[in-house]
């Protein structure tokens, strides 16, 4: 059993972070979460050309990681600087193209030459075949920075049951009604009325590669979310130690003591699941969607804990613009709200338990 | 025991219904209801609507233009209000400076005050908290020192509500440094004209504007302006922050948000059904249904004991924090019903008359921004920490 | 609103509040409770009597009382003396008797003479008709003090649907498996094979007298977990102000004073609930059942809390038989229970709210 | 990263296994699984058993009697144990006084005392808690006053577990009233057959005896049953409270309690379908299960740690809260699940080769019994306040 990261993959967390502290700092964020793409393309170029986005995919893909873990270290340095980008979409997108042999696309991804993004609800649109193509129907709602991306990966029903299809930037029968997040970054409602689609590998056998991409977006969202508790529980913590009322440091107090050191278990117990997830992801079906549910309801309920005590112990102060602490906070709770939340995947935790059981049975 | 309201309590009931269907407009409710953001006009209305009909300062003695009415009677007009998405009646000079006023005020002062309170004259705000003067508010620092007929204020005040709109500030200074923090400190109204007053808006997390810093350079205040004696001001704050308040715990606004809720459960969809059949949505839904339940009750009890002669004072630091928490899990299952539409921040959506087109759900555009903004509610007007040391001390005495 | 008991109710709680504190102190508990009935007939007597039976019925049904509210306060009494008796079994039957027009059983029962005890689960009986009386068979699971039981009150299933019968202690087909209860008291499976039962009220229509006699029975437990909830805070609140260790009374550490701050507060909860259920007790059905679920939902969850807390800040101490304490939290987390739990009562109330809903549209 | 088990590990898992087979008598595994009461004569016949084998030790130097795993091995071999539901192993002797001999004893002592715990002869039992000194235990008052070659101990201890059956007890006691409380406490080992000394069980809420007070009168005691030195006890009572436990979590019996607790909820039924199936034991079933699957991480990554050389203090804190509660909350379920059936108390059924007939399902005798008596779980081994402390101060620095 071993829980170090491992030099290449330890290697790529200081390069990463190194490059985010330096490039991405707290003025940086704020300039660039005001601006209309709600992201930097600059900086998105030199995390390609350091081979961030590549970490992502495996190298019969294009890239030189790709594992779970890989993954996740990835998206807790992400968490950890608070990052704005495409990310998300870009994993799941390339995950989806990967699994579909459309690696000449992700190479270009990977090379930051190309902007992807990803809407994976196949209950949200149709497709129907239409000559050589297909032309796809419906609403995906808050795709992430579906303005920014040159391509985006789509799920839709077909007849033939739950497809993928690729659609390009601008092409006629799209529309996307864009706007802010509230925890930073950029998405849209992607609207399509007969837009043209190119089908990615076969039709109706995406179920598959649509869950195993979402459990990879699960692994990465679980790791950020852990890395943003992180920096609220240390944030927090300096507070308590250097904020004082009635003559002495807050931190003194008792009550607060025993509530943090409920907060920084749990805390423990999210690192926990979030590795768990990483671990499951490459057993079976049935373990590794256990897990990555798991992880997702445990990062739910803990982040918004995480969330509520980090500003209830800072007062007021707490809820300023001007903080990060806030920023956290709220990029905690809406990764909540992202691929499914606590109560959707304690739900599906117990019905996958059932699964297995009549299985077993 | 007999927990239903009497005839004159549903005569009552009726007469106040039959004023807002009359009185309140639709367009002011409307934005209530969508949680749209109210601008100083927005209130200044209701306020001089509420004023018309004699309403406004329901809770004053009857001399000063109060009502007369029983407690019970403000419990159902503060609840009937709410249930009508009503805009807040802005509190800082209506229930919070007037009470002092009319307690420890001079007749002067209550002469020239009172009525332009109940005008609309003045727009009052509250000068208490400190950047290092919190939960710790006695350990405030801004000083007044008397010069000839003037004092002149020194320091810095913040989470000043709405002080963006204000005439006018009342506000604790200190007056003496030395002895214990709480001596020393005075209760001075101030003219927010006055030179050497600074405004500075503090953005929160949610984008908007409400609470403010104000800084105080040698600014010159009337001693007439002082209420009560000098370094007495403790005692009146204590008062003011401990003012028997019927509606602390919210519960007409909740009953309203509550309402409203359930009527998203009822028709937002998750898993193919809507969230009212969603197991875990629906227990959640439950179980504050019935913590509002039952606070309504608590609430009634302490206002029946208070209609008997019996202060309540720690009473209402359980209706503070169990109210507020309510109040925070509401917004919490608004958000988690907008699912995916929580992230989307279209801030024109929380505006009047906003004619784009919607993102999602109508209820979703403020249910992130009210859920985060609600955070203030277990902070402010004495942390929930607070009221359970409060609690702690004079009820449980420990 | 009126939120005082009235003069005669006072003076039925002062009176039987005097008279357990008197008759039935702890010793005396102790030593009821290690006898093969876990009862004291003398007590009992003397509680007839002084009118305390009668006070849980109606003058048309022979007794002096009979409100939700009157039921209420003896149980509060119950529940702060911790006494043991028929209280629930006489209250449960009793009501079957007067809702079905056996007054003159019902009468017996509140002059002492004779003790009710009732098994009201229509489905785990059975009833065939039997010449001019009925058979029962089935068993009825844990029915308070049934070995000492004169007469029980039987829900069975019929033909015609949910029934009540009577049947009387001896009678040949009836087997009771009797032991005592860990929060004191007994009671007993009963074992029907063929027992000779009498109808009560008309076959299959029991449902909506059953329902409302379990509503009584929960109006009662609710408001004597209240009463132990009270009494365990008070018992605490005692412990913290006098057990000290590092020097300082326990209960001037913060962290512990923040905890019995939300208990108490909790505790104000449940007695609002159970003063709910009793005040909906004379409403509606649906407003009724709507009421008494919440409560007992209430009275479950903060028996709990109030439980384990109390057991918590005592330490060991609060762990040995010794003390009332551990008593009053094991006689608390039992009431849990009966007549349906924590969860089913949630569940329950959710179903109701949908009840309405349907019924409104 | 891998949290796979090595090979290694694994073929070490299956001789474990093999040997449990072999070796765990069923009539003690059926009594573990049962929740039935064990008596002296079960837990010594596998204390012997295990001895026999050479496992029993398995944490000790290996010049003494120990096995030399590897934590993970030693991890593996505690949950496996668990699993098979083994009798629990008694800790005093082996656990919690051999360390602090190993560590700080006399090599006579060494050579008298740990060979008899192995073999059996020597059934300990721990005098720290007194009736004044709890959370707080350096402020014991039990005295041992030098006369000559002996001490003589006045005074009493409580809480003593398994007191009833011991031969030897470690004992804390004051041998000096100067300076801070921490200092002049020794580490007295006491003959139980010494006169003056006198057990007294204490009877628990779930009217079980299994803790004691023990009472001191004028007991002498032979000097060369000093540990260590006068009056330097404390060192080696806080070494043995923080001794380095890979099992503090109770990770293998909450799993196999847990595993007991799913064939319940699969069979017992409420509203006519099984529990798990029943949408809020369902819930509490998958949160539990969730909590237990992170827990048993932490626990790995903590025990990784450790056998990287890094020595794990206060999270240990955090596996014992954690630990704890989650095991308080699986009797919780379980006497929920029991519904009506945890009011029965039929101790007979707690006891081996009860032959009447059972009072609703067979899990449900002991349900409520171990909820109550589990209760003690957050409260003994430092309670779970004082866990919170540690973690404060010592990971929080606060």
């Amino acid at each position: 059993m071993d829980f170090s990261l491992g030099e290449d993959r330890q290697m790529l967390v200081d390069t990463l972070g190194r490059f985010l502290a330096g490039n991405f700092d707290w003025k940086t964020r704020e300039t660039v979460i005001e601006t209309a793409e709600g992201w930097s393309r600059p900086v998105w170029a030199q995390l390609a050309e350091l081979g961030v986005i590549g970490a992502l995919f495996d190298e019969a893909s294009g890239g030189f990681g790709g594992s779970a873990f890989d993954i996740g270290v990835v998206f807790a340095e992400v968490g950890k600087a608070l990052a704005v980008g495409p990310f998300l979409g870009t994993l799941l997108a390339g995950r989806a193209l990967a699994a579909t042999g459309e690696t000449a696309l992700l190479e270009q991804a990977i090379a930051g030459e190309v902007t992807l993004s990803a809407a994976l609800d196949s209950d949200a649109a149709q497709g129907v075949a239409d000559g050589e193509g297909w032309a796809l129907t419906g609403t995906q709602p808050v795709v992430p920075f579906a303005a920014s991306a040159d391509r985006i990966v789509v799920a839709a029903r077909t007849g033939e049951g739950p497809s993928l299809f690729l659609i390009e930037k601008g092409a006629p029968g799209i529309e996307i009604r864009d706007y802010p997040l509230i925890d930073g970054g950029a998405a849209g409602e992607l609207m399509l009325d007969g837009a043209a689609a190119t089908l990615l590998g076969q039709a109706g056998e995406a179920g598959a590669i649509i869950e195993e991409a979402v459990a990879a977006g699960l692994v990465a969202l679980c790791w950020e979310a852990v890395a943003i508790m992180d920096s609220l529980k240390v944030q927090t913590l300096e507070y308590l130690r250097t904020r004082k009322q009635f003559g002495v440091a807050i931190g003194k107090f008792q009550a607060l003591q025993h509530r943090m050191a409920t907060l920084a278990l749990e805390i423990e117990q999210a690192r926990s699941s979030a590795i768990n997830a990483a671990d499951r992801f490459a057993k079976g079906r049935l373990e590794r969607e256990k897990a990555v549910s798991a992880a997702k309801f445990t990062i739910g309920r803990v982040g918004s804990l995480a969330a509520e005590e980090a500003i209830q112990m800072h007062g007021g102060i707490g809820m300023t613009w001007e903080l990060p602490l806030s920023h956290y906070a709220k990029r905690l709770v809406m990764i909540g709200h992202q691929l499914g939340d606590e109560d959707m995947h304690l739900e599906r935790f117990i019905a996958l338990g059932q699964d297995a059981l009549a299985t077993a049975s | 025991m007999d927990l239903s309201f009497t005839q004159e309590d549903e005569a009552f009931r009726a007469e106040v219904r039959a004023f807002l269907q009359d009185k309140l407009p639709a367009r002011l409710s409307d934005k209530v209801r969508k949680g749209q953001r109210l601008t100083k006009a927005d209130m200044e209305e209701w306020h001089a609507i509420l004023n018309a009909r004699g309403w406004l300062a329901n809770h004053w003695p009857v001399e000063w233009g109060g009502t007369g009415w029983s407690v019970m009677q403000r419990f159902i007009f503060e609840t009937e209000v709410a249930l009508a998405h009503a805009p807040r009646i802005v509190p800082f000079g209506l229930s919070m400076l007037a009470p002092v006023l009319i307690k420890y005020g001079s007749e002067a002062q209550k002469k020239h005050w009172l009525p332009r309170i109940l005008d609309g004259t003045d727009w009052w705000c509250q000068g208490y908290s400190e950047p290092g003067a919190g939960s710790d508010l006695a350990a405030l620092k801004t000083s007044a020192v008397r010069e000839g007929d003037h004092y002149v204020v020194n320091g810095q005040k913040t989470w000043t509500t709405l002080g963006q709109y204000a005439d006018m500030i009342f506000c604790l200074v200190r007056t003496d440094n030395k002895g214990k923090k709480q001596e020393g400190i005075s209760f001075l109204l101030i003219d927010m004209k006055t030179p050497g007053i600074e405004v500075r808006p503090i953005k929160l997390l949610d984008g908007d504007y409400e609470v403010n810093e104000v800084f105080f350079t040698d600014v010159r205040v009337p001693v007439e302006n002082l209420v009560g004696e000098e370094n007495k001001g403790w005692t009146y704050a204590k008062y003011l922050l401990t003012y028997e308040r019927t509606n602390i715990a919210g519960v007409g606004a909740s009953m309203a948000a509550f309402e409203r809720l359930k009527q998203v459960a009822a028709t937002q969809r998750r898993n193919g059904r809507p969230l009212a059949q969603d197991p875990q949505f629906a227990a959640r839904l439950a179980r504050l249904e019935i913590d509002l339940e039952n606070m309504k009750t608590t609430n009634l009890r302490v206002l029946a004991a208070a209609g008997a002669g019996h202060a309540p004072m720690a009473e209402s630091s359980m209706l503070k924090i169990r109210g507020t928490e309510i109040r925070q899990q509401i917004s919490d299952l608004m958000r988690r019903a907008a699912g995916v539409h929580a992230q989307p921040f279209v801030t024109e959506a929380l505006e009047e008359g906003f004619n784009g087109p919607a993102v999602g759900p109508d209820f979703a555009a403020p249910a992130a921004s009210h859920y985060f903004n609600y955070r203030k509610l277990s902070i402010f007007g004495g942390s929930n920490e607070v009221q359970r040391e409060i609690i702690s001390k004079a009820i449980l005495e420990l």
